[in-house]
């Protein structure tokens, strides 16, 4: 009786196997049902090719196009009318370097030769202040015509939003535009002012924290970067060279990392008055903004005075943050600026 | 839990046999009653609570009538009562009030609250098992089962417990307090169970997806031939769904040692309506028999008190089925053709057994539309099809079903034939390793057939 | 009873002992592997990710919603899954199935995609919304080409009597409704002949195992397409390369059909060179060329093209054209833009099932001088996204 | 003889009590199976407009594309929608309220609420306190069709105004 069954277990235990092998042979079937599905090498190596070419070359090349396209059929900007940096306007009392308090213009023929862009040709200001006093251009009264009228308009609280048509104007103009920063920046996206896609931010990030989303806004070569970073950096900077200082190296480290791109920054914004009267840091934000001027008219950023559009009205319950109503203007004066 | 999927094949029940045959043999009757109750709880847990409710109830009763069947009759008779009405009125309350009340208030009775009740599995099943064992004490057919746990088991058992056979009382009676497994037996047990699974698995879902392919068919694309193809599809895939269960409930009771009845015997080779229906189902006909048709006088009474007892049983057996017009239509359908062979008829048919066979095939076959179809105006457009209303007779398509079913038909017409049943125990009996090796490979076609259905491609291409 | 009777019985007894053991230890073996076996967690093959032991809570106790999980679980999680799906497809082949997931096995290896006319009201829902919306820029040269699938292109790999929708017959109901709309400056650009007669010179213009068009099949879509936008195609030379010459595609994993015979993914390149530059708006990268090499050898190689669906794609060129082009397309699409970059300075590329932001500002805003949809036939029908993206002429801010 | 009586008695006492509790405690059943609540139709997106002037959170109404950009939710595949969003990105306060088609969405959505959540709090982590306070206290609703996400300065009130109006 043992016996038997021993036996039936040893049938069962070969069937078993049997089966095993059986499965095993389906699966090496399976294997070569799918095997395979490698690409073709010499394939790769052209798609990887392709993916490697020189992009800032090549960027080059294709805006180069459309400047030529540009050339002959629009009238391009003469260069004296090179944007000057405005001084911002309510520094007054506060003590910054003498310098500042200069408005810093560019002469014609300092504009960058190895990179002719279109941004270039026209706006790139020099690494170098003069002082030596400009004339009233035609782009300043222009300048000092909107800033009146949006004055006016801010004081009676009648800024309308954008109708379709400017705003597919910026669209139009910041194609190619980076807009980079922390939460102010970021409002700009949430707005709907511009695609989100047009915006790099980390939220209450220090200038320091900021440098590593650089690599991010490069990985766009984009044409213009427009920095706008508010009062985290009071904080965390104690005083305004720290934040200088921060500034320039990031600045280099933007210009190291794409080839050719202009730059613009927008003034620190002070805090609301009823913000500013708790908190004795955020009262110093002038004297870095009065210094963050003076350190970008010495990298050639060009510095985008924006302190005039300030309401007090227009600060969201923190008293750091802007509403809509700012951007709004803000968009138009950047708009008059750069078209 | 069904047989047919994964968590029962490769979780539930290695751990019920394992724990089972480890199980000293007293404690054996506890390991499958807790083993049912998971068994029944997976999935839908709260209706445990209506089931231990149906199984104490019934288990007092059961006593009571017991204890008063002997000198107090009338009293005994009063608590059958009672009891047989608080089970259909349990069946009735899950099963068929969301059906009837909202037909009440299509017909104006508004104030009917509509209930929103899940039917509970199995439950037209272990009701009419329940109610079996306490006419079979009433009419002193059986002693009252005094082991709670012993009655607990009878209702609860998970082989038979959603899908039958209705089990009678008297079947199990010996076998709930002794019984014994020889690896004999248990093999067995393991080869009706494997059946059940290839009809189900590898038969019926091929089936059922060749007939939703047609169901589904546009007028477009549709035919007579077609139409009757789908027909046909549905007419092996219930058989294979229904009796596969069943095989694979009778092959788990031999496992652990119950033997119940055979629900099944090759219907689709009956040669009369009537010798089908004493094949399809076989526990539920005769409960029907048993408990509804021969209470009312059976055949021994004037013909048209006949025509009466008939047409309800067959109405009840339609309805019993589930809640609806359609189950009802299809049970009269069968009713009006039993009168029809009983007293028109009659013997006047070939002795030759082919006519009447196919003739019968075909008009089950029909009866399944019927069934199939809930929405009466789905069901008179498919059977419409199946008579040329408003289609072709054949066309491209039909050739398409026809090439593509044809191996999957042929293999249920087959199976559907104690031919088959022959042929395989004669194979087995004769070359017994390779019979063997042949259930391991079928096996595996199940396995792979289940583990296929899970084959569900998440293809972002579209999104 | 007699000796032979003893004989047979004694063999029964035999034959059901040897099953009890046999059927033990099957379950017995395939619960242990199960338990041992190494959890998975994505799928290559049906490119999704794996079931994984659900966490049990009172909640999913009652509700059922753990049984289902387990059974999902387990299912995902079983033993050389893959092998026994193979070997389930095995067994269909062999019993002469044919259909599986909306997908026909055909002739010559092909798997061919149903087409169901389900809904023709949502199409419908789309033309329009497509329609009003280039009734707003009568200034732009507009093109719709709804490419035909293979259902249609190669109807005679079909197996015969495949109760298919015909495309044909919903296509000519489209274009007729296209045309009723009057719009004087849209297009309608029919491809089906073209890729018909091309299939029938025995060109491969359809994947066998991927619902896309091969490359030369794009290749003819842009001939026609280029014919009704006037531009010289014709003097453009291009180079093919071949990247890819096992190519399985998404057909096969979501038939679970096996099929032997596998494409050749090429890629034309412009001859002589030009320069493009793609930049992927949404994910805020500049690359050059179009294509992806990791596309290429991931799990879908018709990938290479861009790397996948992008929902805003702005492509520059060296081109010298002074012409804009903004497509609205699918997946097809893909494999075409490249034989268009020679002509335009621009192209963005919108898809709408993922793009969400302004359409009318970016219409407006980059200068587009011609404006493309280009679909094929089953997404354009089943998809409703294009309709979210273009309805409401007016936004809000 | 009266003693065997009265234990007869007792026993059919016993067995009355039996039947009546049998009864009785399937009618509980029922009524406890049956007792699932139901709850009212609403106007989506206008309930959700009432629901959003319950508190002075800062928020407006959001069109499908927002709600298909942070939610990741297409509009079109819900029966009715209702989303409000934040005025400006120092705001958390939203509201999104959707009644879906059938009940195997409401797992989605209320994964999709999460993610945006978790998402929000990425932005205001160790930065805007107040709005991490209200997104911590973030609730999801799941009422038969209904699947309602609250982030605002007073979600108990939102939830007991949203409660009453569907409840029957």
């Amino acid at each position: 009786m043992n016996n038997h069954y021993k036996k039936l277990m040893r049938k069962a235990l070969h069937l078993i196997l049997g089966a095993i092998g059986f499965f095993l042979f389906v699966s090496l079937l399976y294997i070569f049902a799918v095997s395979g599905k490698k690409p073709v090498q010499a394939g790769v190596d052209v798609v990887k090719g392709i993916e490697s070419q020189n992009l800032p070359a090549l960027l080059q090349a294709i805006r180069q196009k459309e400047t030529n396209e540009v050339d002959v059929t629009l009238p391009i900007v003469p260069t004296t009318e090179v944007l000057p940096v405005s001084v911002p306007e309510e520094t007054g009392e506060i003590t910054t370097p003498a310098e500042t308090q200069e408005p810093i213009t560019v002469p014609e023929d300092q504009a960058s030769p190895t990179l002719p862009t279109l941004a270039s040709v026209t706006q790139e200001p020099t690494t170098e202040p003069v002082s030596t006093e400009p004339p009233l251009t035609v782009r300043q009264i222009r300048i000092n015509d909107f800033k009146e009228e949006w004055n006016a308009k801010l004081d009676a609280n009648d800024v309308r939003n954008l109708s379709a048509e400017e705003q597919q104007q910026i669209h139009a103009l910041f194609m190619n535009t980076i807009f980079f920063g922390d939460s102010m920046t970021q409002a700009i996206g949430d707005y709907g002012f511009i695609d989100m896609s047009q915006v790099v931010y980390k939220r209450s990030a220090s200038l320091d924290a900021l440098k590593e989303k650089i690599p991010e806004v490069a990985a766009v070569f984009p044409e213009r970067v427009i920095i706008f970073v508010g009062l985290n950096n009071c904080n965390h900077y104690k005083t305004p060279e720290e934040f200088a200082d921060a500034f320039t190296v990031m600045v280099q480290s933007l210009r190291e990392q794409i080839p050719g791109v202009s730059l613009y920054v927008s003034s620190l914004l002070p805090p609301s008055e009823v913000l500013g009267s708790t908190r004795a840091d955020l009262v110093r934000a002038p004297m870095y903004d009065a210094l963050l001027n003076h350190t970008a008219n010495l990298l050639g950023v060009t510095y985008i005075d924006s302190n005039w559009i300030v309401r007090q009205q227009n600060y969201l319950k923190d008293g750091i943050h802007m509403n809509r109503t700012f951007y709004r203007v803000w968009f138009r004066y950047l708009q008059m600026l750069m078209s | 839990m069904v047989f047919s999927s994964m968590t029962y094949l490769f979780v539930f029940l290695p751990m019920v046999l394992l724990a089972y045959f480890i199980a000293p043999p007293r404690a054996r009757n506890m390991v499958l009653l807790a083993f049912s109750l998971i068994f029944y709880a997976w999935g839908e847990p709260i209706y445990i609570f209506l089931m231990l409710m149906s199984i104490t109830v019934n288990y007092v009763f059961g006593r009571i009538i017991a204890n008063n069947r002997a000198h107090h009759s009338r009293y005994a008779k009063l608590n059958l009562g009672i009891a047989v009405g608080w089970n259909l009125t349990a069946l009735g309350i899950f099963k068929y009030y969301p059906f009837v009340s909202s037909q009440l208030r299509g017909i104006g009775l508004g104030f009917i609250p509509g209930l929103k009740l899940l039917l509970p599995i199995g439950i037209s099943f272990y009701t009419f098992q329940a109610i079996s064992y306490l006419v079979d004490i009433y009419r002193n057919q059986i002693r009252v089962q005094r082991g709670f746990f012993k009655f607990a088991l009878y209702i609860s058992m998970f082989p038979q417990l959603i899908a039958g056979p209705i089990v009678r009382y008297e079947d199990v009676e010996k076998q709930l307090s002794k019984r014994k497994v020889t690896l004999a037996m248990f093999g067995n047990g393991g080869e009706f169970f494997l059946r059940g699974l290839i009809k189900k698995v590898l038969l019926a879902n091929q089936l059922g997806a060749l007939y939703v392919q047609i169901e589904s068919l546009g007028v477009a694309h549709t035919s007579v031939l077609t139409a009757w193809i789908g027909a046909f599809a549905y007419t092996f895939q219930i058989y294979f769904d229904f009796s596969g269960y069943s095989d694979m409930a009778i092959g788990l009771g031999k496992m652990f040692g119950f033997r119940f009845p055979k629900n099944f015997d090759y219907p689709y080779t009956a040669t009369s309506i009537t010798s089908f229906w004493r094949r399809w189902h076989i526990s539920l006909s005769s409960w029907f028999r048993e408990y509804v048709y021969i209470p009312l006088g059976g055949k021994r009474v004037s013909p048209a008190k006949h025509v009466r007892n008939i047409l309800i049983v067959w109405m009840l057996t339609g309805f019993w089925h589930g809640a609806g017009w359609n189950f009802m239509l299809w049970g009269l359908y069968y009713g009006v053709l039993l009168l029809l062979e009983k007293y028109v008829i009659h013997d006047r048919i070939s002795s030759h057994p082919w006519p009447g066979r196919i003739l019968t095939f075909l008009l089950v076959t029909l009866g399944w539309m019927f069934f199939v179809h809930t929405d009466f105006s789905e069901m008179l457009t498919y059977v419409g099809h199946m008579f040329g209303v408003g289609c072709a007779f054949s066309n491209a398509t039909t050739g398409y079903f026809l090439r593509t079913g044809l191996v999957v038909l042929l293999l249920g017409a087959f199976f559907s034939t104690p031919i088959f049943h022959r042929l395989n125990e004669q194979f087995a009996v004769k070359y017994y390793t390779a019979s063997i090796a042949l259930r391991i490979a079928m096996f595996m076609l199940c396995v792979a057939a289940l583990v296929y259905q899970s084959y569900n491609p998440f293809l972002y291409f579209r999104f | 009873m007699t000796d032979r009777e003893a004989r047979e019985r004694a063999r029964k007894l035999r034959f059901f002992r040897l099953l009890g053991i046999v059927f033990v230890m099957m379950i017995f073996l395939l619960a242990f592997l199960r338990l041992v076996w190494p959890r998975k967690s994505y799928s290559a093959q049906e490119r999704r990710t794996l079931a994984q032991l659900p966490a049990m809570t009172t909640e999913n106790l009652r509700n059922g919603a753990f049984s289902n999980a387990m059974e999902e679980y387990l299912a995902d999680q079983f033993p050389a899954r893959n092998v026994w799906v193979y070997l389930d497809e095995l067994r269909g082949k062999i019993m002469g199935e044919k259909y599986s997931q909306g997908v026909y096995r055909c002739s010559s290896g092909y798997l061919i995609e149903e087409f169901k006319r389900t809904d023709d009201q949502r199409a419908a829902k789309t033309t329009k919304v497509v329609l009003d919306y280039l009734r707003e820029y009568p200034d732009i040269s507009s093109y719709i080409m709804l490419v035909p699938n293979a259902s249609w292109i190669m109807k005679d790999k079909l197996p015969s009597g495949a109760p298919i929708d015909s495309q044909e017959e919903w296509y000519t109901m489209w274009a007729q409704e296209v045309k009723n709309a009057g719009l004087s400056n849209l297009t309608v650009v029919p491809v089906a002949s073209a890729l018909s007669e091309e299939a029938s010179q025995g060109k491969q213009v359809c994947y066998r195992t991927d619902h896309h068009w091969t490359t030369y099949g794009a290749y003819v879509g842009a001939r026609e397409l280029a014919g009704a936008m006037h531009l010289p195609f014709e003097e453009q030379n291009w180079k093919q390369v071949v990247v890819h010459d096992r190519f399985q595609g998404t057909l096969m994993s979501k038939s679970g059909f096996y099929s032997r015979t596998a494409d050749t993914v090429e890629l034309y390149l412009p001859d002589p060179d030009i320069g493009i530059v793609t930049t992927y708006k949404e994910q805020q990268k500049t690359l050059s060329g179009l294509y992806s090499s990791e596309g290429l050898t991931g799990d879908d190689p018709y990938e290479v093209f861009f790397g996948g669906n992008y929902p805003w794609l702005a492509i520059s060129t060296t081109s010298k054209s002074n012409r804009k082009l903004l497509i609205f397309k699918d997946s097809y699409a893909n494999a075409m833009i490249g034989f268009l970059c020679p002509f335009f300075s621009e192209i963005h590329v919108v898809d709408p099932r993922y793009y969400t932001g302004d359409i009318r500002t970016l219409t407006a805003s980059a200068g587009i001088t011609d404006i493309c949809f280009l679909y094929n036939i089953n997404t354009y029908y089943e998809d409703g996204s294009l309709s979210l993206i273009l309805e409401g002429g007016e936004a809000d801010e | 003889m009266s003693e065997q009586w009265d234990i007869e008695k007792r026993r059919q006492l016993y067995i009355v009590a039996f039947q009546v509790v049998a009864a009785a405690a399937l009618f509980v059943f029922v009524w406890f199976i049956a007792h699932e609540k139901k709850y009212k139709e609403v106007d989506v997106p206008q309930f959700v407009a009432e629901l959003s002037e319950i508190t002075q959170d800062e928020w407006h109404e959001e069109d499908q594309l927002s709600l298909k950009r942070r939610f990741g939710l297409a509009a079109n595949d819900f029966a009715a929608v209702g989303y409000f969003g934040p005025n400006s990105n120092m705001d958390a306060a939203e509201l999104l309220l959707v009644r879906v088609n059938d009940k195997s969405q409401t797992d989605a959505v209320v994964e999709a609420m999460k993610n945006r959540v978790a998402y929000q709090c990425t932005c205001f982590d160790g930065y805007g306190e107040d709005q991490m306070a209200l997104l911590k206290d973030a609730r999801y609703l799941t009422r038969g069709y209904y699947v309602f996400l609250i982030i605002s300065s007073d979600a108990s009130s939102v939830e007991r105004a949203f409660l009453k109006q569907i409840e029957p």
